[in-house]
């Protein structure tokens, strides 16, 4: 539906957006009143985000449980929801324990390149047409980029804390993302290539008619390496080798302990949630939808993808880490480009048929 | 008469390639000084972004407003990648040799 | 959105232009070689931001995701797999160190004696209309520069192979 | 358009707060009460045996060797895809040679076994 952002059904922020400006802008000089109207902004999408990811962790244990034949999380709070809760006070008041041989401002330093750009991300998807902190004009390449970096967090928190276990954890982690980031990379190509524009609200907004999960035939494909690709890059299951408890420990994380590990924890799932996110945005048409205001849609889509993630964490046994790598290289690799080259062709042609 | 620099304010050509030659010189610094290949790799990154700033620098001012010195940055960050590739198997396959990787380890060829 | 003023994006210039030469500063002084790829990282992650600062919005994406994203994994990989260069004595000679700091110090005199003193043609002192650069990047790429382009998938096609035969562990 | 970049940096710098925030709490609540034993490495119970830095097989290197290359090749396909549409068949012709050099690397790597886990 058109949606004006200066509608409050269509922007639950507006009223957030005019108090701040009608505080902030209008009795401080320019660009502070300008800084700080956007510093809060940022903070409360960020908090937001928080705050989703929290009740993610929740929902994820009931939905489990619940495949599994058991009951999950239900003591505390009515039906076990303030069970994050507990949780993170809990790990707050543990302590943190940094082994004698690590090597101590990297240490710290890793869980911080985990799970800041798996919050920086939500700053550019757009939740509804102009809905978004920014949007970038090389949105998707930003994305993706943001999305390299908890590598180097994962390989810095795995040579930091001078554990065999870690070490060999945080390598095995970190070869398995950069498998994965290659087809992750090219098939992002295909809804670039059909939106001709890398901005995240052009490529919604390209999928008005057409959703790209449904541009025949390739568009399937895509998004089935994509959501694969997206599993593998967040390490959930079934390519949660990184933390294979049975063969190494809990592997790059093997040495850490109340707050940083609670950092883990938390990039994790709010990478699960941008994924699901991102999957939404590219192939899902993402705020697109009838009736329902835009956001109410894009929630609903990415709800539904995380859904499934959850669906295949309760399903789908751990691959082992040949068939991991093997499945990344010689599979998803060579089935991307063809993807994207058949995309290419077909492109062309309905151009060169329509004149 | 030399031109005088600017103010900070505005940016100018001068800052930008300033910015870019101090890298360079400190890339410089490190590739003469440390005696670990690995180090020597990152000094010399160094002085690619260098070079890259002032390639970025000049496709900003450049009055044919072309943006060629933009995609021949992204052409330096094509080679850095392909340098780094091979500098570091050379690096690994000396450390499997030698188990080191100093590059005094590396000068069979001085006879 | 927003329109910050131009004293704001110049403050932001010379902050992260600061930031990237610290780390440069650590990249070169570090002595653990890994602190030194650390700071790489936060040496190229702030020039990705100078270089949108300067226009070149698609190139700050691009250093991102290949210097930070891979040439960094690649270079911490070369770390990891070269274990004993954490015991490996770092300063060398004293002459040596000299004649290093005083030939990066005289380029760096030149260079900033070249950029201060140069007559730059008037028409340098006002930047092009910012603007976004994906498009002209691609027209250029494959028009104009379209075989330097081929000549780059050569290049990285050697550098493939040759880095395959070198690295290669022989059963 | 370096205006729509700002956000960016605003919110790397919350997104930074967001994460040292709770460390910082944390660091006040709770206790700190270090012994060696604690702070040995966790290696199952066992004591640590030999040096931790050993020596990895190069097959890990050889893997972000290729992740490297192609994540440039990836990086030249996007100002291409985003300007297809504006673009000739030749672009296309150009692409597809790209790309086609680049396989001929990945089918030697293929062979060569750089891609298989042992």
């Amino acid at each position: 539906m058109n949606c004006p952002t200066d509608n409050f059904i269509c922007n639950p922020f507006l009223y957030f957006h005019l108090a701040a400006n009608a505080i902030f802008r209008d009795h401080l000089p320019e660009p502070l009143g300008t800084i700080i109207v956007l510093a809060l902004t940022v903070a409360m999408v960020t908090t937001l985000i928080a705050l989703i990811v929290m009740s993610q962790v929740w929902a994820e244990r009931r939905i489990v449980g619940f495949m599994q034949g058991r009951l999950g999380p239900n003591r505390v709070g009515p039906a076990g929801l303030l069970q994050s809760v507990a949780d993170a006070v809990k790990l707050l008041l543990k302590e943190i324990i940094i082994p004698t041989q690590a090597d101590k401002i990297p240490f710290m330093l890793a869980p911080l390149l985990v799970l800041v750009p798996s919050l920086v991300v939500w700053s550019i998807i757009p939740w509804g047409p102009g809905l978004s902190v920014t949007d970038l004009n090389i949105g998707v390449l930003f994305v993706l980029g943001l999305g390299g970096i908890p590598t180097i967090g994962i390989l810095t928190a795995g040579w930091a804390s001078s554990n065999k276990y870690a070490l060999l954890g945080g390598m095995r982690a970190a070869a398995q993302l950069i498998a994965y980031e290659i087809p992750l990379v090219i098939v992002v190509l295909v809804p670039v290539l059909l939106a001709g524009t890398m901005s995240l609200g052009g490529i919604v907004e390209a999928q008005s008619n057409l959703w790209f999960l449904f541009f025949l035939p390739v568009g399937p494909v895509a998004f089935l390496l994509f959501l694969v690709a997206g599993i593998a890059e967040v390490n959930r299951s079934p390519f949660d080798l990184p933390e294979a408890e049975s063969e190494i420990v809990a592997g790059f994380h093997t040495e850490y302990s109340g707050m940083p590990f609670a950092l883990f924890f938390l990039a994790e799932y709010a990478n699960s949630f941008a994924v699901s996110a991102m999957t939404t945005t590219l192939f899902l048409g993402g705020w697109g939808g009838p009736i329902l205001p835009p956001f109410i849609w894009f929630f609903l889509k990415t709800y539904a993808v995380f859904f499934v993630l959850v669906w295949i964490r309760g399903t789908l046994p751990r691959l082992r880490y040949d068939q991991l790598m093997r499945t990344a290289w010689k599979v998803a690799l060579p089935l991307a480009l063809v993807t994207l080259g058949v995309a290419a062709i077909e492109l062309s042609l309905i151009r060169s048929l329509l004149g | 008469m030399p031109q005088e620099l600017p103010p900070l304010y505005p940016i100018s050509l001068q800052h930008g390639l300033l910015l870019g030659a101090a890298l360079f010189s400190i890339g410089i610094a490190g590739a003469l000084t440390r005696r670990n290949a690995i180090t020597i790799l990152m000094s010399i990154e160094v002085m690619l972004n260098g070079t890259i700033v002032t390639f970025v620098t000049f496709a900003r001012y450049a009055p044919t407003a072309d943006l060629a010195g933009q995609i021949f940055s992204i052409f330096i960050m094509t080679v850095a990648a392909a340098e780094a590739a091979v500098g570091l198997a050379i690096v690994i396959a000396v450390y499997r040799l030698r188990h080191t990787v100093s590059v005094d380890a590396v000068d069979t060829l001085q006879g | 959105m927003i329109a910050p003023t131009e004293a704001l994006v110049a403050g932001s210039f010379y902050t992260f232009a600061a930031i990237a030469l610290a780390g440069a500063i650590g990249v070169v002084l570090a002595r653990k070689v890994f602190h030194s790829a650390l700071f790489l990282v936060l040496t190229l992650a702030s020039l990705a931001a100078t270089f949108v600062i300067l226009g070149a919005d698609f190139l700050g994406a691009v250093q991102i995701v290949i210097y930070v994203g891979a040439i960094t994994v690649l270079i911490l990989f070369g770390i990891m797999l070269t274990p004993r260069n954490v015991e490996l004595p770092e300063s060398s000679g004293v002459g040596r160190s000299t004649a290093g700091v005083f030939v990066a110090a005289a380029v760096f005199i030149v260079s900033t004696t070249v950029i201060v003193t140069s007559q730059w043609p008037r028409s340098m002192s006002t930047p092009i209309p910012d603007r976004p650069t994906t498009e002209a990047i691609g027209q250029g790429l494959f028009t104009t520069y379209a075989l330097p382009f081929e000549m780059a998938s050569i290049l990285l096609l050697i550098a493939m192979i040759g880095a395959i035969v070198i690295a290669r562990e022989e059963q | 358009m370096v205006a729509s970049f700002g956000p960016i940096a605003m919110a790397v710098v919350i997104a930074t707060i967001f994460g040292l925030l709770p460390l910082g709490i944390s660091r006040l609540v709770a206790p700190r009460k270090p012994d060696s034993v604690k702070n040995a490495p966790y290696e199952c119970g066992v004591e640590t045996i030999g040096p931790t830095m050993i020596q990895f097989k190069n097959h890990f290197y050889l893997y972000a060797l290729i992740f490297v290359i192609f994540d440039v090749e990836a990086v030249f396909l996007f100002p291409w895809a985003v300007i297809f549409s504006q673009l000739g068949t030749l672009a296309l012709v150009e692409m597809f040679v790209f790309v086609g050099l680049l396989l001929v690397g990945y089918a030697y790597a293929w062979r060569k076994g750089a891609l298989d886990w042992v």
